[in-house]
Parts: structure tokens; sequence; C-alpha cells
């Protein structure tokens, strides 16, 4: 019998736990934090993008009203951080390597009084030659940037070496007999921009020191431990020494995950001993954080005269700006992804990335994947076109199948795709699409493309406790930056006790209590983590089944969990302890109290030896594969060249949707990101200075860009290990975005873009040329 | 060099005295003096919306607006939501149009301005009268979908 | 950013080039300029006053000769602040001579300008303009002077 | 650390003139809306030492006709309340459009008419649709009264006709006339600046355009205007290939930016182009009015 209180709450649109919060404006954002006597911070960026340090002298700001502290790369000692390649210290140090780098920062009674005194810090620089674009990086005698690269540690086999960060090859088959046995090939060059993150919460940081020394630190994040792991690297401090905390956080996609301002919060901190905040101001976050690379990619592919795919090379040139920072891990991603979800039997892909005085490129939704998707879907366009294939038809005949492997060699436990192609193209109308529904002097067309993504990577744990009345806490450390996960692991855990969702609560992540997650990142919350709740609740029920066992004098295997939190012996209505009674017994006996926990690292390897051969790949295990497909229709105006998205579906097998309003809502959201990616959105560079970092200058996708209808359908094929079947969704929704818009468009116009973004000054162009070639 | 004088500010039906001082904006006094951070800074140039708070009843940028303007005058901030406001919230609880959050106070007073305007808001209208609030997490689907709902059940 | 311009003087090179390298003659053409004074022998202090729209900055700058060939070109680099220290401006310069006829000097100049700081947030475009706009008035007044017969040398 | 010591709040027009000379143009600024100064302000381009809010002078609100049947817009007339301006119809609809089109509902309900002119921002949508419904603007100081057409209020970059201690007081239009009035605003996203923008004002009677006004927005230091396009397409009856001449005419005579939104060449291209869409839609128009 099910009672109301026990309805399945998996595959449920739980409202979000914490929306109330949020709707009346309680949730607490980093900077809605105020502690006692708190100091403000502030930062003097550099002026150059690359250049030695010769000097300080901080005499004029330290005098400043309100001062109490002003620290230089002086004041720092010689430890780098970074996730892949520990090349960046905590503010510059010797030389600055991009225009904004902090050189010096302060901490002072008021913003205003920090701000001002920042810029009275006078340093002496001696001016090296900047390197601003890859190939300057490249160049024969270029200037060098990390000078000490050689003997920065690194956590992979980096194949490095004068600008370049990292080389990494993966191959499966023999391409050049690949190409041999092709009927056809088209290659193509295509370009990618710099995208800005432009979570609306710009990043901040408050650290609190305390009698004893010890600091705890509040942040705009994605992994109290990656900040942990950040900070004390960066200052040589023992991570003991550091609590890390988390407040609401304001979005991420990538740009929190990361070190941003902690580093620096937390030595002003130490050396005033007081409480410090720093939040930085938009133009900040967009001249000192992090972007999305520009790509560079060279796709070259072979085909059967049917359609079949046979043989694909690609290339990739990254530029990862000034320092490492996730750029090895994107540039290795994006190689697995440039064969996309498709049979090639022989691929070959190779990437360059190199250091230029640019602000560092890193984690960004996607993770790599909408540049070379960009690139691989529109290219299959292409192809399609030239031998007289419907686009779908051919993605279709080449797609992944439940039997086939990724690209590498690992095994697919789950594969959605070829329901994904058949519900996009349902959806859309693909097939009735019509040509010449738009006004006079505007044109339509419907864009197809398809993509996959993991959704895993490293460790992961989580704690299930019961309390003494019988309700739970979950304990994961993992960090919800807004997309939901607090709310989703709360469903697993309601769901596998059988609980009602108000008896569960989150503890909020903390370094102190957390079990380690590596974080909100690489679409992994739900999976992986999931994975251990789930576990972990398992191990609960495990508990409480052998405290009710001695209770009830039967043997566990006879027991069964009950809705509404209660154990019941099977067959026997009326035998049954609920969870109260269990647990306040438990917490007075032996193998009481009831604790469950797990914790593992993701471990199918992402390289087959026997099937394929890498080099420079830095993660040996990644994760298991989402798939999806997007459908795009988009209008173009003659007279100007701006394209319109007027409809889309977006579509994505998520294993099992654990929550449908919250992986609609990804998906959504990855879409409209993915709509500024395609048409406007874009970094401009001044020579060495960012030339938009505001929002009047940056523009992101209004509720006028994006279309009203916009349709996230769900395609469900579990993955066999996920949490009630669960795999990831956080970045599915944003890879195939670009590609779809820009297939939309060449199938409007005939005019083929191979750079982004789709501005009206390409698409005019590209309108003229086509006019031209057919006229 | 800016001194800070007095000010009384009514906010969410009560009376609040602070010190301002002539060059602090709206948002400043509310947050920093008044504790009110449901109002909240994204980009302090009236570009992103997630400051947005009603004066008058009419949606304002509390970053654009210097705190001395708006003595005598009637501001609601999201902790004072009440009426429409009240019944967006639970539209966007409901629709499942809350993700980080951030954006969500701005885009309730916001939305419960226009509705109060135009009670019952076609989908279009609602895209348009929100395009100053931006978002970045949900695409905007939901919201307008919430707003819709809370133009349904908000009409008498 | 980069700024460059050609125009053409109706003076023989010679007297063209003690013209560009005599402070109180520069004071008097380039736009905004309130100031030079020689610091020794290879740099000068200015100040000058860049308005952008409703934006005012002062700049303190200083100015240093990095190559000089005399009659033909002179390189050098600016280097300056806002007093406030609230924008930092940096450029590298050329200016180069070319006679024409005996009394027909062409004149090269080539700049590229940095600014960092709040001005840098002020819109690209506008920057561009502006300074493009100070090089046709610097060529207007530097002709002027010329034809009126200014020069201390 | 801002600089502003004053927020001044006079209740006349004469009072704030006097408040306004005490200055010179950079220590004492005048605040409307705040859309503008207060972001500046924010972003340290400007650091007043007085603010002179015209927030409390009745004069300067609202809308309403004058004894000719013209139209007075108070400087510190909203631009939602010029959106909705029914009485903005014909001819003078080109303005009507234009406030609807700037920025986004919110900064719509903060902005004023007389804050956003007297800005000058070339990019802004009041500029040219003030040049094409030849408006003229009402300028206040110490010396009184006096006023000044749009084509020649707007001088330069963010510069204008008004002297040192002088303000903007109301835009004056002419009676409105039967016709059409449209703008079009090319940009990236909605609310944005403009790449481009063209403003189109005609007047008609019984099928002939009397008065044909054309500026484009966003392509040089000031709405771009030739009188010579206006009266090509007034006596080629906003034919095709009258369009087409004033477009290049108009495209020829750009000085556009080259800016983050896009290239100075794209700007001079899609001048003609949008142009003669603008002329096209009211031909349309006039023709089906015939």
């Amino acid at each position: 019998m099910t009672t109301p209180d026990a309805a399945p709450v998996v595959g449920q649109s739980v409202p979000r736990l914490e929306v109330r919060e949020k709707l009346t404006g309680r949730a607490q954002y980093v900077a809605d934090l105020y502690r006692p006597r708190m100091l403000h911070g502030a930062i003097l960026g550099s002026p150059h993008a690359h250049a030695r340090i010769k000097s300080y002298d901080v005499s004029a700001a330290r005098a400043a009203p309100g001062v109490h502290c002003v620290l230089t790369g002086e004041d720092f000692g010689d430890h780098r951080m970074g996730a892949f390649i520990k090349d960046e210290h905590a503010i510059a140090k010797g030389k600055v390597r991009y225009v904004g780098e902090p050189v010096a920062v302060v901490a002072a009674e008021t913003e205003a009084q920090a701000r001002a005194a920042a810029r009275l810090v006078e340093v002496e620089y001696e001016e090296l030659p900047a390197i601003l674009t890859p190939a300057a990086a490249l160049a024969p005698g270029a200037a060098v940037i990390h000078e000490e690269l050689a003997s920065y540690f690194k956590v992979f086999d980096a194949v490095c070496g004068g600008n370049v960060c990292s080389r990494t090859e993966l191959a499966e088959g023999d391409v050049e007999r690949g190409f041999r046995e092709s009927d056809l090939f088209v290659e193509g060059r295509y370009r990618t921009q710099p995208q800005a993150h432009v979570s609306l919460e710009p990043c901040g940081a408050l650290a609190e020191v305390d009698a004893a020394g010890r600091v705890t630190l509040w942040s705009a994040n994605q992994s109290v431990f990656r900040v942990q792991a950040n900070v004390c690297e960066s200052l040589g401090l023992p991570m003991s020494r550091l609590r890390c905390l988390t407040p609401r956080v304001g979005a991420g996609f990538g740009n929190k995950m990361e070190a941003h301002v902690q580093p620096i919060v937390v030595k002003l901190a130490l050396a005033t001993g007081r409480p410090v905040r720093l939040v930085l101001t938009r133009e900040e976050d967009f001249e000192i954080v992090r972007a999305r690379h520009p790509f560079e990619v060279r796709v070259r592919t072979g085909v059967k005269r049917d359609g079949t795919f046979v043989a694909r090379e690609v290339e990739v040139l990254l530029d990862g700006g000034a320092y490492a920072d996730d750029s090895p891990g994107v540039l290795g991603y994006s190689l697995l992804m440039a064969r996309g979800p498709y049979r090639i039997p022989h691929t070959r892909c190779r990437g360059t990335l190199v250091y230029t005085n640019k602000l560092r490129f890193g984690a960004f939704r996607g993770f790599g994947n909408p540049q070379v998707t960009f690139a691989t879907e529109t290219q299959i366009d292409e192809i399609a076109a030239q031998l007289g294939i419907d686009p779908v038809e051919i993605r279709r005949r080449n797609a992944l199948g439940a039997d086939d492997r990724w690209f590498g060699g690992q095994a697919l436990a789950s594969n959605g795709l070829p329901e994904c192609i058949d519900v996009a193209e349902r959806e859309s109308g693909w097939n009735a699409r019509a040509a010449a529904r738009a006004a006079p002097g505007r044109r339509r067309g419907l864009g197809f493309a398809c993509t996959a993504h993991i959704g895993g990577l490293l460790g992961t744990g989580a704690i299930v406790r019961m309390l003494e009345d019988g309700t739970v806490v979950l304990n994961t450390g993992a960090v919800d930056i807004g997309q939901g996960s607090d709310t989703v692991l709360t469903q697993i855990v309601a769901e596998a006790l059988k609980l009602p969702l108000d008896q569960v609560s989150v503890a909020s992540p903390d370094t102190d209590g957390s079990p380690y997650n590596w974080g909100t990142t690489a679409s992994r919350v739900t999976y992986t983590t999931g994975r251990a709740v789930l576990a972990a609740a398992r191990e609960v029920e495990r508990q409480v089944k052998a405290h009710a066992a001695e209770m009830l004098e039967c043997a566990e295997a006879d027991l069964e969990l009950l809705p509404g939190g209660a154990v019941g012996l099977k067959g026997v209505p009326g035998k049954t302890l609920p969870f109260v009674a269990i647990s306040a017994r438990a917490h007075w006996r032996k193998g009481g109290p009831i604790v469950g926990t797990n914790t593992w690292v993701f471990d199918r390897p992402t390289v087959d030896p026997k099937r394929a051969v890498a080099t420079g790949l830095p993660f040996p295990q990644i994760g298991v594969y989402s798939f999806g497909a997007v459908a795009a229709e988009v209008e173009v105006d003659e007279v100007t060249g701006q394209v319109a998205v007027l409809r889309a579906w977006t579509v994505a097998d998520v294993g099992r949707a654990i929550n449908r309003a919250s992986v609609e809502g990804q998906l959504e959201g990855a879409f409209a990101q993915g709509l500024g990616f395609a048409l406007f959105e874009a970094l401009v560079f001044d020579g060495p200075r960012l030339a938009n970092p505001t929002l009047m200058d940056y523009k992101v996708p209004t509720s006028l860009e994006v279309p009203y209808e916009l349709h996230a359908h769900i395609v469900e094929h579990p993955e066999p290990d996920g949490p009630f079947g669960a795999k990831g969704v956080g970045e599915i929704g944003i890879n195939a975005v670009a590609a779809a818009i820009a297939n939309a468009v060449a199938a409007a116009t005939g005019a083929r873009l191979r750079e982004l973004p789709l501005t009206g000054e390409r698409v005019l162009g590209a309108l003229a040329a086509a006019a031209a070639n057919t006229g | 060099m800016s001194t800070r004088r007095p000010l009384a500010l009514r906010v969410n039906r009560a009376e609040h005295e602070l010190f301002a001082a002539p060059g602090d904006t709206l948002l400043t006094a509310l947050r920093d003096a008044l504790g009110f951070t449901g109002a909240k800074r994204g980009c302090n140039q009236g570009a992103c919306g997630a400051c947005t708070v009603l004066v008058d009843d009419e949606p304002v940028r509390a970053c654009l607006t210097l705190a001395h303007e708006c003595a005598g005058r009637e501001i609601v901030t999201i902790e004072g939501a009440a009426g429409a406001a009240q019944a967006l919230q639970a539209a966007f609880e409901e629709a499942g149009a809350v993700q980080c959050g951030f954006c969500t106070p701005g885009m309730i007073l916001t939305a419960a301005a226009m509705l109060e305007r135009t009670p019952r808001p076609s989908a279009d209208e609602v895209r348009a009268g929100l395009s100053g609030n931006l978002c970045r997490c949900s695409g905007y689907r939901k919201i307008v979908d919430a707003v819709l709902r809370a133009a349904e059940t908000g009409a008498p | 950013m980069r700024m460059e311009g050609t125009f053409e003087v109706g003076a023989p090179r010679e007297r063209v080039w003690r013209c560009i390298t005599d402070p109180t003659l520069m004071v008097a053409c380039i736009p905004g300029c309130e100031e030079i004074a020689p610091v020794d022998a290879r740099r000068y202090r200015a100040r000058v006053l860049v308005e952008v729209g409703p934006v005012k900055a002062r700049f303190n700058l200083v100015v240093e000769v990095v190559e000089e060939l005399p009659f033909e070109r002179v390189a050098s680099v600016t280097r300056g602040e806002e007093g406030t220290r609230a924008s930092i401006l940096s450029a590298e310069n050329m200016v180069i001579l070319a006679e024409i006829g005996p009394a027909l000097t062409e004149v090269r100049y080539s700049s590229d300008v940095s600014v960092t700081g709040r001005l840098a947030k002020y819109g690209l475009g506008m920057m561009k303009k502006r300074v493009d706009r100070l090089g046709v008035e610097f060529a207007e007044r530097f002709r002027e002077r010329i034809a009126a017969g200014a020069t201390s040398a | 650390m801002s600089a502003l010591a004053h927020l001044h709040r006079p209740a006349t027009i004469e009072e704030a003139v006097r408040l306004l000379a005490a200055g010179d143009g950079e220590r004492v600024r005048l605040l409307a809306g705040g859309a503008t100064l207060v972001a500046m302000m924010n972003a340290e381009l400007v650091d007043p030492a007085e603010l002179v809010s015209l927030a409390a002078i009745a004069e300067l609100r609202g809308i309403r006709a004058l004894a000719d049947g013209g139209l007075r817009i108070g400087a510190m007339t909203r631009h939602r309340e010029t959106a909705a301006e029914a009485r903005l119809a014909g001819a003078a609809a080109v303005l009507r459009e234009a406030a609807a089109r700037i920025a986004n509902p919110v900064v719509r309900n903060m902005g004023t008419i007389g804050g956003s002119i007297a800005f000058a921002d070339p990019a802004a949508d009041y500029p040219p649709a003030l040049v094409a419904a030849d408006a003229a603007v009402e300028i206040a100081g110490r010396r009184g009264r006096r006023q000044v057409p749009a084509r020649e209020f707007f001088v330069d970059w963010f510069a204008t006709a008004l002297a040192p201690g002088e303000m903007v007081t109301a835009v004056l239009l002419a009676p409105p006339a039967p016709g059409r009035g449209s703008y079009d605003k090319l940009c990236r996203v909605s609310g944005d600046f403009a790449i481009a923008s063209v403003a189109l004002s005609v007047a008609w009677r019984d099928g002939a355009c009397e008065r044909v006004g054309l500026a484009v927005g966003g392509c040089g230091p000031r709405p771009l205007h030739l009188d010579e396009a206006d009266a090509l397409l007034r006596s080629g009856r906003l034919g095709e290939a009258a369009a087409r001449r004033a477009g290049e005419l108009l495209a020829a005579a750009a000085d556009p930016l080259e800016d983050v939104r896009a290239s100075a060449a794209y700007r001079r291209r899609v001048i003609p182009r949008m142009v003669e869409r603008a002329v096209a839609q009211a031909r349309a128009q006039l023709e089906a009015n015939r």
C-alpha cells in the first residue's frame, strides 16, 4: 500500500529544496555575508600583458585612509597552483602574464578605500614582447611566457616545451588507409571565439581567521575541495588549516571550479587578522577569472558514396591564455569528442595547447565539446549536401549503436542516441520542413546536430546519517551551484529509504565535515555523487535492518523497508518498526548509530590500448556517455544578415531523469547559452586588452533572443550502474546548439559559415558570396 | 570627500533611518545599511537587472538610483513582496523557474510591475517585459511560463 | 589601438625636423597638451588632457626617445597615468619624415596606444575615433604653425 | 571614491540653471533619470562634486499639447511615457517607436528624453528620431530660453549645442501630420545600442509626400542626415530609385565607428539596405492609403 507520503520521488519534478529562500530574497550568496569587523579587499591589475616586475612601492597605498594591509607578489611564497600543471601563483610574482593580472592586493575598511589605495601601489615593470596569438606563441624565437615550465609539477604526462603547454594525440584505426578507402572527403577549417561565462553572480570570497590561526573561507565555488587545494597549494598552507564552505552560488558554468580570488582573500585575512571579503566587479570578473577557449579546428572526413563515414583527421589549436588552468583537460576532452557519436573506424586527432599573454581560458560548460562539435557537425551537413543525403539520415546511418564503443575504446553501457535523433526529427517536423514560409526579405531554415557528453570523473563520497528521530542527513560535499543537485540527491535518498522528502536534510558542503567531492563539474554530480549517495543509503538500509532484526528477532532477509520510514516483516502486517524506534535504539547499542558511507573514484578506462593510441591525455578514466540531438529553426534577415532563432528542440538521453523539471531546465539553459555562443557572444581583444568587459558591450541572450518555443525532450536509456539509471545532463545541452543553428542558417541561405559567432555581418557577407556563386 | 547624511527611507512599508553619502546608490543603501540583500549587485551598470526593486510601484534599477532621490517614496524589495509578487513566487516554484536564484528577486519584481499594468499578458509580452532582466541559467522558458501561470491564477 | 596617418608640410625637411623636436612647439600642436618639459636629453614630461565625450582624463606622461635618426625619423615610447591612477596609458610612436621636394616634407606618424583602467571600459570604438581625430588635429595645427613660421629654431 | 558632496533638488528650472552655472560642466552635473549618469559614476568615468537632480521640477514632466497643436515633451519625460504617447502618431510616430526600442522596460521606466539627448550618444535611439521628425530642443540657461533644431543640436560624439551652464528643458514637435514614422534598429540583442538605425518620418496629404525626414543612427558622430536625401525621397515620391540613391548618399556620408558591436564596413553596408527597406514600407503604406 502506498501512502501519499511515500509516492515515488525519483522522476518527479520536485521543487528545489531551497526555492523559498531564493524566492524571498533570503538566500545568501557570498556578497550577502557580513562578518563583524570585516574588511574589504581590492586588486591592482597589471597594465601590461607581459612584463617583468622590477620593483614595488607600496608606501602611499599603506598610508591611505582605512588601509590595513597591502600585499604584493613579494609577500607570497614561491608556491604554485593548477589542476593539471602547477604554473600559477596566487598573484603575479616576478612577472605579469596578462592585462589585469593581480599584482597587488589591499584590505581596507571600505570597498572604496581599498580600491583607491590599490591604485596607489607603484609597480615598476620591464616590458616583454606580448604573445597574443597561438601563431605568435609557436613562432621561432618567440618570447617564452613560462621560462620554468619544465620544472613545474604536472599531474599528467604533459608533452610541453617553449610556449606549448601540452600536446595530445588520440588515434584509432589507420587513418591513411581510411582516406584511401573513402570515395569523398571534405575538409574545412573552423574557428570559434572566446565566450564569457557571465554567471550572474560575480566571483567573490570571504575569509576569517580564528584565534588559533585557522581560516574559514566562504566563496562562490563549484567545489570546496578544489578551493581548499588551490588556496593551500598557492599559499603553502597545510590543508588542515583551511576550512572551505559555500553559501548559495549564483551559477558557475566552469568559472568557479578552480580558484579565482580565494587565495588572495585568505592571504589578506591572515595578514590582517580580520575577516576580509572581496567580491569582483563585473568588469574584473570578465578580465581576471577565465573564459571559453577560442579554437582553431581543422577537420577532414572521408566517406563512402552511400554516406558511411570511414576516416577522420582532426587538428585543434587552442589558445590557453597565460596559465594552464583546466586547459590540458579541455584539449584532451575536445579530441575525445572530435569523432562525435558516430562510427568512424579510422580517426586521428591531434591538438596543441599554447600559452599566450591573455586571460587564462578554462573550464566552461561543454569543456571543448561545443567548439569541435561546431566543426564536425557542420561538416557533416556539408558531406550530406555533397552526397545528396538528408542530414538527419546520414547521422542516423552512422550513429553509434548499443554495441559500439566510444572513440578510444570505452564500451557504452547505455546509448539513447538513435532515439534522440528520432525524437528531434519528429518533434521539429523535420520531414515536413518547408523552405518558403518566411516573410519577404527573410529566409527560414531548419538545422540539425547531434552530440554526446560524459558525466563522471574522479572521486566522490556520501554520508547518510540517521538521526535519533529516524530522519536523515545527507552529506556529500557536492556544491549545488543552482542546477539543483541538492534536490536530486535528496530525491535519491528519499526514494532509496522510502522516506518523505522533508525527512531528508542536506548538509552544506564543508571541507571539515563532508566526504571528498571533486566538484560540480563534468556533468558529474547526479551520476557519480548520486551513485555514492545511493550506495550510502543502501548501507543505511542494511544497518536499519540489522537493528530491526535484533528487535523483531528475525532474519534480516525477511525484512523490508516500508513507505514513510519504517521496517516491516515481509508478509506480516503489523510487524513493523518505525525508523524512530530503530534509530533511537541504535544510538545506545553496539553497531549503532546508523551511518551509511560510500566513496568511489570513477574507474572505467577512457582508452583501451588494444584499440587506440593516446599521448598526453590527462584523464585515464573519464565518465559515462549521455547523448543528445538539437534541431533549430532560424530566420535570416536578408537586409542585415541577422539571425533569429524561432523555435528549437533539444533532446537528451540522460539515462533517467531524477527530476524532470531540473533536467529540462538544464537543457533549456544550455540551449540559451549555446545560442549566445552561436550568434553574438564574443570577447573582443584590442591588442592585449579585453575591449568589452562589461554587460553593456558583451551581450548575453535576453528573453527576446531565446525562443519561447524552446522544447526540451527527455529520452531515458538507463545507465546500468547510474543511480536509478541516471547519467549526466549539465553540459550535453550546449554542445550541438551552435552547429544546429549554423546548419539552419546554411539551409536558409545556402551560405556556409565556418567561424563563430554567426553575426549579421558574417551572414550578410556569406549571403552575398553565395549569391555570387550561384549567380 | 563625500560625507554621509541622515536619510529616511520607506522600505517594505516600514520607515528606516540610515546614513548615506550623496553618491550612494539605493542598492548600496538597501544592502549595506539596511540588510535587504535580496537586491543583488550583478553589474552595477543597469544591464543585468538583478538589483531591480519597486519604487512607487514601478521597477527601477537600484544600482542606478541614488538613495537620497528615494526619500519619501515607497520602496519594495523582494523581502517585502506582496500581491502579484507573491503569486509570482508561488508560480516560479511550481514552474521550476528558479535555478541559481541570483536573478530571481529582480525577475519577480519586474514581472509583478508588468502584471499590474498588463494583467493577462501573452507569452511574447512577458518576454518583452522581462527583456531587461538577464538569466544565465534557465533559458527563460520556465520563467515566462511561471509569469503566465501567475497571471492566470492571479486574475480576478 | 593603432593610430596612423600621413600629412604634408610645406617646409624643408630639416625645418620640419626641428619643429617636431621642439617641445614648445609640440605643446601647441598636440591637442589637449598643457605642458611639456624636458627631463633629460632623451626624456620629456608632458601633461595631456584627453576628452572623450563627457569623460575628461588628465594624463601625466613621460615620453622617451628611443631612436633618433636626425631629419629622418624618431621613435619614442610614452608611458603615463591619470592623476588618480584610474587609467594607464602606454604608446609606441614613430614619426618618419620624407623629403618630397625642396620645400615639401611628408610626415608619416603611427602610434600603438594602449589604455587600461577606467577609460578602457569606455568603448573601444569611441577611443579609436578620438585617437584618430587627435592625429588629424595635430596635423592641422602643425601645418598652421609651420606656415606661420613659428619655430624657435 | 566618489567626490560627490551635494545632491541638490531644485524646484524650478531657473534654480537648476543657477546651480549648474556654479560649476564648470565637470564639477556640477545634472541628474535626470540616472540611467546613464549613475552608471558612469559607478564605472568611475565621471566624478562630479555636485549633482542637480531635476526630479522635483514639475515643469519638466509630461507631454502636453501646444497652442499650435504641436507637442511639448518635457525633458524629464520617461521613455516609457513617450513610447506610450498616442499623440505621437502619423509622421511623429518615429519618436514613439524609437522610445520603445531604448534599452529595456525597466530602463525605459527610469531614463528620460532630456537626459538621453543631452548625453548625445550617437548610437542612442532618440537622436536620429528627433532629427527625422525635425523636432526642436528647448534649452534653458542663465540668459533664458532658446530653441535649437534637433538637426543642429547634435554636434559631435557626445557633444551638443548646449553651452556651459545650459540644460535641456523640452523637446518640441510640430503639430502631428498624417503620414508614417518608423524606427528600425539593428542591434546584437534586444535593448543594445544600435549598430545602425534608420529613423524615417514622412508626412503626406492626399497621397503626396509633403515632408520627408530620414536620419541614420550609430553611423557617425551625430545622426546622419542629408537635406538632399530628404528632398530626393520627397520628389521621388518614396520610389525605389530615390530610396536607393538616398541610401547611397547617406552611406557615403557616414563616418561609422569600428567597435565591439560591428565593423565600420558592415555599418556602411547596411545603411542603404535598411534605408531602402524603411522607405519601401512607407511607400507601401502610402499606396495603401491612396
